[in-house]
């Protein structure tokens, strides 16, 4: 009985979990939530008797693909701030011609 | 003076009249979209027909997507029950998997003995998608160098709000202690494979992880002098070739009803299983190699 | 075959795993479908995967048996629970990975050409780039 | 002695040595360097053509179908793979249009590719055929779906390694509508497997059948069927879905174009009819009414297909609609169902398949010959500037349209014929087929004038001699499609036959 409300509970946070990165309006918000929803899953497969999966979903699920989600967004921020300098660069060598 | 068809035609045949002309002419002047930081402004030629045409589409998905939900949920309803002994699942292939996997393959654990032995030619097929990834992975990333507009190299900086964890210091004294822990349970987990939970993927996953982390914390220079380009080929190469080899070997053996050289051992012990620990070994090395690589050519765009 | 509509209750009660999986399914085809941010969709596309792993691996579940590691030399199948499904979705967890790592890439070069994450505009500045 | 050679029972390992040649140079590709892997492909698939081949003859010497375990144990509990006519002569003709695509592009492959990025393309072209080797060998379902991602993958590779922005965007929505086929594809074979317990194409279709007869489970086998067969026809792209055709072959080098389009999507296509036959078995598939959505969508993708051809202002992106309406044919073939239907089916999976690439391939080249430029106003003329390449495209277009002497007048000819012996829908039949070829007339003979049409500068001619391996291999298909096109009988023999032992 214990076991099938714990498995409820974390069902459900799955599903709140799965939601929240649907509507969040932040992608590292989004990130972060999937990470989360990665290991409730693992403990998920514990409680259906499928160790194997458990610790293969935290160490891939969790681990190696939130890793990549998050430099993903890292290189993209990147690219972000290199147009921005671009931008500043341009104006400022604008400027200059100016005067 | 108007030409008639003909005239027109065999004009065209030349090729000094043309009937597509027309829409050629009228190609809107280009519009160059400028870049301001944050938002883009583009002027759209038919603001009011995308908007539509994305309205529609959006409509169509919800109801492409509620369409498939409702027949799924009307679908599963009538599967045989959950946790039920008497499903359709549960049959002789199950009972020979459990009953006789230890004496067959040599493996106490029973899904490492299914994955490697018994249906040994899809997880063959699994390592070369990650192969096929890392060669997507390195021609999509490789030598991305950051550059300006005129061509010339720009330096790595790191982004405003985001952490360089190789200059915290929090970061760089916890991890410290905990590189050498998750490097020994990885290599725990990837040898015992065939006598506990886990196994090639796993323990390579865990192994990667260690590797990402000492290289997010002690800088990707220190790390890819020790783990270079070089190797991580090289360690790719012999770990597929031996995997690809052993198996084509036991599948030569098994189908020619040929005498196979590899004994079981006697299951539960470390040396046991025949070929699935090496199989998990080398599997542990190629999932390990293409994590670090993935990270490497999403973090600089190289390894060496 | 469900004959009333108490019938169908038992039956949901009994299959709620079921239920949840076909939900997350849901959850991440209209994310990949019906989103335009791209790193959205890769989301979407983990979620229904995972959808699918626990439909898959709750078929396997048989209620009071232990995972298929044979413990104390007792090799009844009775014991343990179907290990097929557990070595299929072990399977399908590395494709997952590596279509995830092949995706992100992609957006990643994107974003460096137009940088936009939304499909809609790229293939906007993409046209224009063609006609001009 | 020859028949003694080829009757004896080591051929049978075959198909294995293959899938692992394959999987080993993919692997060794990985330290040469570009002209080695290039070399080493070749050798390859040369080498594979003849395993192939060698099986072919045996199962033609022998006349039955045999399967091979993969490992030490049989049928229920080991993975397995099978062969009986269609599955070996299929692999055999989807070698040779790699083979030719690849080596007919082969100098577009050194423009298109970075220098450091060339085994790469060769990496990815070597996994593409074990990809499809084993689609076409395997007996087991999850098999299927492991080689269908490897392919996937593969072809996305095969796009996205062009440099530029164009073929990122194509790769990227490739990508999202493969992946969405294939989450369908998956979730259909777990509920399968949830009502039958097996993963294997003989049991399978056993329990299959049992569970379909004990009336339990209707609602879960026909959703799960529907998934099954709609991911797959999303995969090779049917089409409501075939948006992202012209995106894809018409930024992608032409080698890649010819690839994609004649042989991936084709291989997705026989592993679909392998499913029907094989898992489902054709009654059970044909009680579904399944096969009904199937032929209105082909009809519908003959036409509309064809409209957008004549629409499309791009010579590449006019053939590429073109695949979407012959696409349309197979899966009218196959919803008809008949055995007459099906034989017309596999004449056009091989007519498409040895004929699209000719067009990509030489579309490729005349584009070249007119300083890059795809639209029809920049290729007039390009005929007199590439002659090989002109008339390649001139025969390809033939056998498109279904003139007599090429392959693609056998196949039409042939739905036309089953067409007769099709009840209530004859008439729906012949009017999509007549509709669809008035249309192909008029895009490519369209094509064809404008091609032939004006002056050129003599200065601007492209020799024999500067495209030596293009000419070579462009013609050995326009070779082959004529060969097929003038004498058919022994294919349709052998058609006959491989069905006659699929249905077992």
């Amino acid at each position: 009985m214990l076991r099938e409300i714990f498995l409820l509970l974390l069902l459900g946070g799955l599903i709140f979990c799965a939601i929240a990165t649907a509507v969040s309006k932040r992608l590292m918000k989004m990130i972060i939530v999937y990470m989360a929803y990665s290991l409730i899953m693992s403990v998920i497969w514990l409680l259906l008797e499928s160790p194997d999966l458990g610790i293969t979903e935290a160490a891939v699920g969790a681990g190696v693909t939130g890793v990549l989600f998050y430099l993903a967004l890292r290189r993209i921020h990147q690219f972000d701030k290199d147009a921005a300098d671009q931008d500043a660069q341009n104006n400022s060598g604008k400027d200059e011609q100016g005067e | 003076m108007k030409k008639t068809f003909w005239q027109k035609l065999s004009a065209w045949h030349k090729g000094e009249f043309d009937f597509t002309l027309k829409t050629t002419d009228h190609v809107d002047p280009p519009i160059i979209h400028e870049y301001t930081g944050k938002e883009h402004t583009i002027q759209a030629l038919s603001r009011k027909e995308r908007a539509f045409s994305g309205a529609l589409y959006n409509v169509l998905c919800v109801l492409f997507c509620l369409i498939l939900i409702g027949v799924l949920l009307g679908a599963v309803v009538s599967l045989p029950p959950h946790g039920n002994a008497e499903n359709p699942a549960v049959n002789e292939v199950m009972d020979r998997y459990v009953e006789e996997g230890m004496q067959e393959t040599g493996a106490v654990n029973t899904v490492a003995g299914m994955i490697l032995d018994y249906r040994a030619f899809d997880t063959l097929g699994e390592s070369f998608v990650l192969f096929t990834a890392v060669c997507a992975v390195t021609i999509l990333m490789k030598n991305t160098k950051r550059t300006a507009p005129d061509g010339t190299p720009l330096p790595m900086v790191v982004a405003p709000g985001i952490v360089d964890y190789s200059k915290d210091n929090i970061v760089k004294t916890v991890s410290r202690f905990l590189i050498p822990f998750i490097f020994v349970f990885g290599v725990y987990v990837l040898l015992n494979g065939h006598l506990s939970p886990g196994g090639g993927f796993s323990g390579g996953a865990i192994l990667g992880s260690a590797l990402i982390l000492f290289s997010m914390v002690y800088g990707e220079d220190r790390a890819a002098a020790i783990f270079s380009e070089r190797l991580i080929k090289t360690v790719v190469l012999v770990s597929l070739s031996f995997y690809a080899i052993a198996k084509s070997y036991s599948f030569f053996t098994g189908a020619n009803h040929l005498h196979s050289i590899i004994s079981q051992g006697i299951p539960g012990r470390i040396l046991s299983a025949g070929l699935i620990l090496p199989l998990n070994v080398a599997v542990g090395f190629v999932v390990c190699c293409t994590m670090y690589s993935f990270y490497m050519y999403f973090r600089r765009g190289r390894i060496q | 075959m469900l004959t009333s509509f108490e019938d169908l209750w038992i039956h949901v009660a009994e299959n709620y795993i079921v239920i949840v999986s076909i939900i997350l399914f849901g959850i991440g085809f209209t994310m990949l479908l019906f989103s335009r941010n791209l790193l959205k969709k890769v989301v979407g596309l983990n979620i229904m995967d995972t959808g699918v792993y626990l439909l898959l691996v709750s078929m396997g579940y048989i209620d009071g048996r232990h995972a298929p590691i044979i413990a104390d030399g007792i090799t009844d199948a009775a014991n343990y629970i179907n290990p097929i499904p557990s070595g299929l979705v072990l399977t399908g967890i590395v494709v997952s990975v590596s279509v995830t790592a092949i995706m992100l890439s992609l957006i990643v070069r994107l974003y460096e050409k137009y940088h936009s994450l939304n499909l809609d505009e790229i293939y906007e500045l993409r046209n224009k780039e063609e006609n001009a | 002695m020859l028949q003694s050679l080829f009757a004896s029972d080591f051929i049978e390992n075959f198909p294995l040595f293959a899938i692992i040649l394959c999987l080993l140079c993919a692997v060794i590709s990985f330290v040469l360097s570009g002209s080695g892997a290039r070399r080493l492909t070749y050798v390859l698939v040369s080498v594979g053509m003849g395993l192939n081949c060698s099986v072919l003859l045996h199962n033609l010497i022998t006349g039955e179908r045999f399967t091979y375990m993969m490992g030490h144990f049989p049928a229920p509990w080991g993975n397995e793979i099978a062969a009986g006519l269609l599955e070996p002569a299929f692999a055999l003709l989807f070698g040779v249009v790699i083979l030719c695509s690849v080596a007919a592009g082969k100098s577009r492959i050194l423009l298109d590719v970075r220098a450091d990025k060339q085994n790469f393309y060769y990496i990815l072209v070597d996994l593409a055929q074990v990809a499809m080797f084993a689609l076409c060998y395997t007996n087991d379902i999850f098999t299927g779906y492991v080689f269908i991602e490897i392919c996937t993958l593969a072809s996305c590779g095969l796009l996205m390694i062009r440099e530029g922005g164009k073929p990122l965007v194509a790769a990227t929505r490739y990508m999202i509508f493969n992946l969405i086929g294939s989450g369908m594809f998956l979730i259909g074979i777990t509920l399968l497997y949830g009502v039958t317990g097996h993963l294997l194409f003989p049991q399978l279709q056993e329990t299959a059948a049992a569970a379909w007869s004990s009336g339990m489970y209707h609602g879960v086998m026909v959703v799960s069927i529907g998934l099954t067969v709609s991911g797959l026809a999303i995969k090779s792209g049917l089409f409501p879905f075939h948006f992202w055709m012209p995106d894809t072959y018409g930024t992608a080098t032409p080698s890649s174009s010819g690839i994609l389009s004649g042989v991936i999507s084709k291989g997705y296509i026989f592993l679909l009819i392998k499913i029907i036959y094989r898992v489902y078995g054709l009654d059970l598939f044909m009680e579904t009414g399944i096969q009904n959505i199937l032929f209105l969508f082909g009809i519908a993708g003959m036409i509309i297909g064809s409209v957008s051809a004549i629409r499309a202002r791009t010579i590449t992106k006019m053939t590429a609609f073109s695949s979407a309406a012959q696409i349309g044919y197979i899966f009218m073939g196959i919803g008809m169902g008949t055995r007459e239907a099906m034989i017309a089916v596999f004449f056009h999976i091989c007519a498409h398949a040895i004929t699209k690439p000719v067009l990509f391939l030489a579309g490729g080249a005349l584009i070249d010959a007119s300083d890059g430029k795809r639209d029809f106003n920049a290729l007039r003329g390009a005929a007199h500037r590439n002659p090989q390449a002109g008339f390649a495209f001139l025969c390809g277009s033939l056998s498109m349209i279904g003139f007599p002497i090429f392959t693609g007048f056998i196949s039409k000819l042939y739905f036309a014929l089953s067409a007769f012996a099709f009840p209530h829908k004859s008439m729906l039949v012949l009017l999509a087929l007549a509709v669809s070829t008035i249309l192909n007339v008029i895009y490519f003979m369209y094509v064809s004038v404008i091609l032939y049409s004006g002056k050129t500068d003599p200065a601007r001619r492209v020799g024999f001699r500067q495209q030596r391996t293009f000419t070579v291999a462009v013609f050995v298909l326009v070779l082959v499609n004529v060969a097929i096109g003038l004498h058919s009988q022994p294919l349709t023999s052998l058609f006959e036959a491989g069905l006659d032992l699929f249905l077992g």
